[in-house]
């Protein structure tokens, strides 16, 4: 196996992928439901949302949908994150993922030194969201990374 | 042994040199799009280094020798597919270009409210899309003809599906199963009904011997890309009264006769259908493919696959039990294009491991999302075949996909 | 002294080695389509020798280059027009296609019988002929800002012709005339009046440094063919949120998001827009000229042009008191195409003896009818430049010019 | 002067482009107004055409419009052969000179070895009209020469 491979696919992506967390559905209302879908390979995901109004916190999350073993990692690891986080937590970590994906996208295509990238990686605590960082070197895939954490996203968003 | 020599085709197509993590490139994608033989690129440049510029209205000997050229990659592909004439081929950009033609032309100025348009579950988005479009903005029907367990056109109740249709919108080969669709008895089906036939032959004209008139096609959609041409070309064939009545689609510069404040009046066929610019160099690239697959012969070209194919399938299924294929086993009903899931295993996920033995297969949704959901699965993997495809490269896929279940083995 | 080392110039462009009726070719039809250097063949040929594979679903690195190769085309392309985001840029075949796309989505989608498409005199036929498509199809009015004595615009009634405007849809430079029309005002003027602007960049962007915020636009149109690049290609540039109101021009596969039985959603900007298979190494090729005009500058490239024109006014009217040329004699406010009639002698006789003499002129309409019916000619001749042009081959046309009138003196 | 050059521009040629005949127009009706066009290059030709009706004859031709020398001098050799010719014989003379034109035209695309068109021209006299069959070398400029030849041919067809 090319160590190349292996930088995509940590000990801890393949862990999630096998033993998805928080799988299932939550009922709507009180929850919110978001689709989202990845236009490139027909992947989709189903994101359930229980916000607390009074806290402003994420009290559940349930996630339905497959997948290849970097979006259902990525849509596992993106659930166990923020679970119990406030919605600007949340937002923070969206953005800190994002940046964490794209940096090199956007290198790729010549447009930004990641300078704006890096300030909202800042002060974030990635844990082991960090281990999706192989996913940079296969452009690709960072669709498939990034999926759930913009259906959370516009989930979010469309919050009352 | 195989009907075409391929150690000497390969020699002729410089991409198939290309090494990849190491290892020599298993190019299993043509069906996405093909890769391009030295004559090929050849041609394109030896227009660009000395017989370039901009056709049909200039009057010195490079523009003529551009016109030329140009002209003559129309005729090739005309004749290609057994067009009777050159003057109803119309260059597009892609297959999808000229199936959105046909709906923004003759759809807008044939079908009302109600009008039936009947497609099936196999089609490509190119062929779905389109209709679907007109569904929205002028109410007319859509239809779908069903695909049957075994991965083939359901055709239990095409006449009932074909009552008050007016058009057949179908494909000519699925780029999903392989599964190559009879026209001519679906044709005569249609036109029974006075509906016309629209075939996307995207995925055989490239494979099989191709006769529009033999088929009783109305109109014929194609792309350069997926038979050893450039990209940026694709053609529309239809037959000349079609198009002669037909209003033009886009406007400006060629398609017209004249242009007054008050309006305008339209060129002769083809050049009625084509606006501005076309893809020059583009058209003598596709004429330098066609002569190359001519002087193979399609004939050759259809043998070698059917064999290759049918070496596939039987490898595939005698190696890995858990390999579920959706296609036809019988390899005289169907194209080199073989889709898999295998185990559990995402098809993106195999495609990764198999990129690491250079082992190239598409993966996802075809652009067939209609029919993945008949199938129930979100996506599959695609490896498909063309000239210069070998036993060995299947071999290798083999190797690949072994070491893809070790990998993801729960 | 021109400000560009021409003759290095010249050595990177393979088709000016041309002979042509025993003499070096003498390209002045640049307006029409430009001619390559070097650098764009080899762009576009090491992707088809290594590199190739259809783009944006291949999980497989030749299809990973394939596809960053392709968007780093379009990144390239959106700067070089100073637009804010390249997903504002959309891939069509030619600048005609960009215009129809704006006149069939955003056209049909906000315009009503009685709304009002403003255009010029001088506009392009793809300038005018997608409007008058609309105008009889949906009654929209077409009104016309007619062209000075001196080869200008006549803004004379501007305010009036702008009074209930949707659209000013108008040429950043003739390509008959050679006029420049300055856009920040017109677009000032048109959006006071609540109307969007579209520009038609075709024969602008490849002469002078552009900047689509700048003129405020809205929609700007052009082709790779005339700055260098490939033919099969070209660019709709627009703002995001209109391009995000617009409904969905062409249906296909890449411009979906989802496809089900009933229905279709579409993608992100900017490929909901194209549809179906690209053209892909176009793209790449159009981004190796612009690395080729930059490396120039596009400042260096305007002054040098400025000269040239200059320098063949003059000559042309020293030499000939009886040609009559159509267009501005302030280079400052033209580019470097200079059409003209000679005595009685019909522009196609003229080009035919000029291309004994290798010299390569555009003789008949131009695709500008409205505008030949308003200087009262059915055809000129159309001498234009680029980077590639010297003052040795403008004296090489006046020769040829010469002999043109001893030929047809009656 | 290359040879090339004077294939096309023959004397006659030249001839007809500077006097050139049945320049004019005629009352309609009794004579009939056909309009051509040159996508190409821009020409018009209009053609008058006076019909008797009792013996099918061409009594009367009159040419208006303008062109380069090829169009010109075609469509003024055109008006003379044709004037005072049965209907049938003009026909026979259409068919005749496309032939001339397109021999060339359809060997460069490779679709005809010119057999058919061979037939067309056996035992048509074209006389000056040969002068015409330089222009086959000059493909942009079979248009020129055809323009009134086909406007001709649509004249004969709208008759009545
Ligand atoms: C001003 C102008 N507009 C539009 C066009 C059309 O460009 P294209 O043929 O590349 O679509 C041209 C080129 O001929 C042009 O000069
Ligand atoms: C069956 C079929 N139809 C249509 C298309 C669309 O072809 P293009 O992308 O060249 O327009 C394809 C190619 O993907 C295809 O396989």
């Amino acid at each position: 196996m090319s160590s190349n491979l292996e930088d995509l696919y940590r000990e801890v992506i393949l862990d999630h992928y096998r033993s998805p967390r928080n799988r299932g559905e939550l009922e709507v209302p009180p929850a919110t439901k978001t689709d989202g879908f990845n236009p490139l390979c027909g992947d989709e995901v189903t994101v359930y949302l229980q916000v607390d109004p009074e806290t402003d916190t994420i009290v559940d999350i349930k996630i339905q949908g497959q997948g290849c073993s970097i979006s259902q990692a990525s849509t596992s690891m993106m659930s166990a994150a923020v679970k119990g986080q406030s919605v600007d937590e949340a937002r923070k970590l969206i953005r800190a993922f994002k940046a964490l994906m794209s940096i090199h996208e956007h290198k790729l295509e010549g447009e930004s030194d990641g300078s704006d990238l890096a300030s909202d990686l800042e002060g974030v605590r990635l844990g082991d969201l960090e281990a999706l960082q192989g996913v940079v070197k296969f452009p690709v895939r960072i669709k498939c990374a990034t999926l759930s954490w913009n259906t959370l996203a516009q989930g979010l968003d469309e919050r009352g | 042994m195989s009907s075409l020599d391929v150690e000497r085709i390969r020699g002729d197509f410089p991409a198939l040199q290309r090494v990849v993590n190491g290892r020599p490139v298993v190019f299993l994608d043509s069906a996405a799009s093909a890769q391009k033989p030295e004559s090929v690129l050849r041609a394109m440049d030896d227009i660009y280094r000395g017989s370039y510029a901009n056709v049909h209205r200039g009057v010195y000997q490079m523009a003529e020798e551009a016109t030329a050229a140009f002209e003559n990659g129309r005729a090739k592909v005309a004749s290609f597919i057994g067009a009777p004439s050159r003057d109803e081929l119309i260059f597009v950009r892609n297959a999808t270009e000229a199936i959105n033609l046909v709906a923004y032309s003759w759809g807008r100025a044939n079908l009302r409210a109600g009008d039936v348009v009947v497609v099936s579950h196999m089609e490509h988005h190119a062929n779905v899309v389109p209709w679907q479009m007109l569904a929205a903005e002028r109410g007319i029907e859509l239809r779908w003809l069903p695909v049957t367990d075994d991965f083939r056109l359901d055709l239990t109740n095409l006449e009932a599906t074909l009552d008050g249709a007016r058009l057949l919108a179908i494909t000519a080969m699925s780029n999903v199963l392989g599964t190559i669709n009879d026209i001519r008895p679906l044709a005569d089906a249609a036109h029974a009904h006075d509906a016309l036939v629209l075939v996307d032959a995207c995925q055989y004209v490239p494979h099989l011997r191709t006769d529009v008139a033999a088929w009783d096609a109305d109109f014929v959609a194609f792309s350069a890309h997926k038979m050893l041409g450039p990209s940026g070309i694709g053609a529309l064939w239809a037959r000349r009264e079609l198009l002669e009545a037909m209003p033009p689609f886009l406007g400006g510069g060629e398609m017209i006769r004249d242009v007054r404040l008050d309006g305008f009046t339209t060129n002769d066929l083809p050049w009625k259908f084509e606006a501005g610019t076309p893809a020059i160099v583009e058209a003598v690239g596709w004429g330098a493919a066609i002569d190359y697959l001519e002087a193979l012969g399609m004939d050759a070209v259809r043998d070698h696959e059917e064999r290759l194919t049918r070496y596939a399938l039987d490898a595939l299924t005698d190696r890995f039990p858990q390999i579920n294929i959706y296609g036809p086993q019988d390899v005289s009903v169907r194209g080199g294009a073989i889709s898999f899931l295998f185990d559990d295993i995402h098809a993106h996920d195999i495609s990764q491991v198999l990129d690491q033995h250079a082992v190239c297969v598409r993966a996802g949704h075809h652009c067939a999302k209609p029919l993945m959901r008949q199938l129930g699965v979100p996506a599959t993997s695609r490896a498909s075949f063309y000239i210069y495809n070998t036993e060995a490269e299947v071999d290798a896929l083999v190797v690949a996909l072994a070491e893809a279940e070790t990998f993801f083995k729960v």
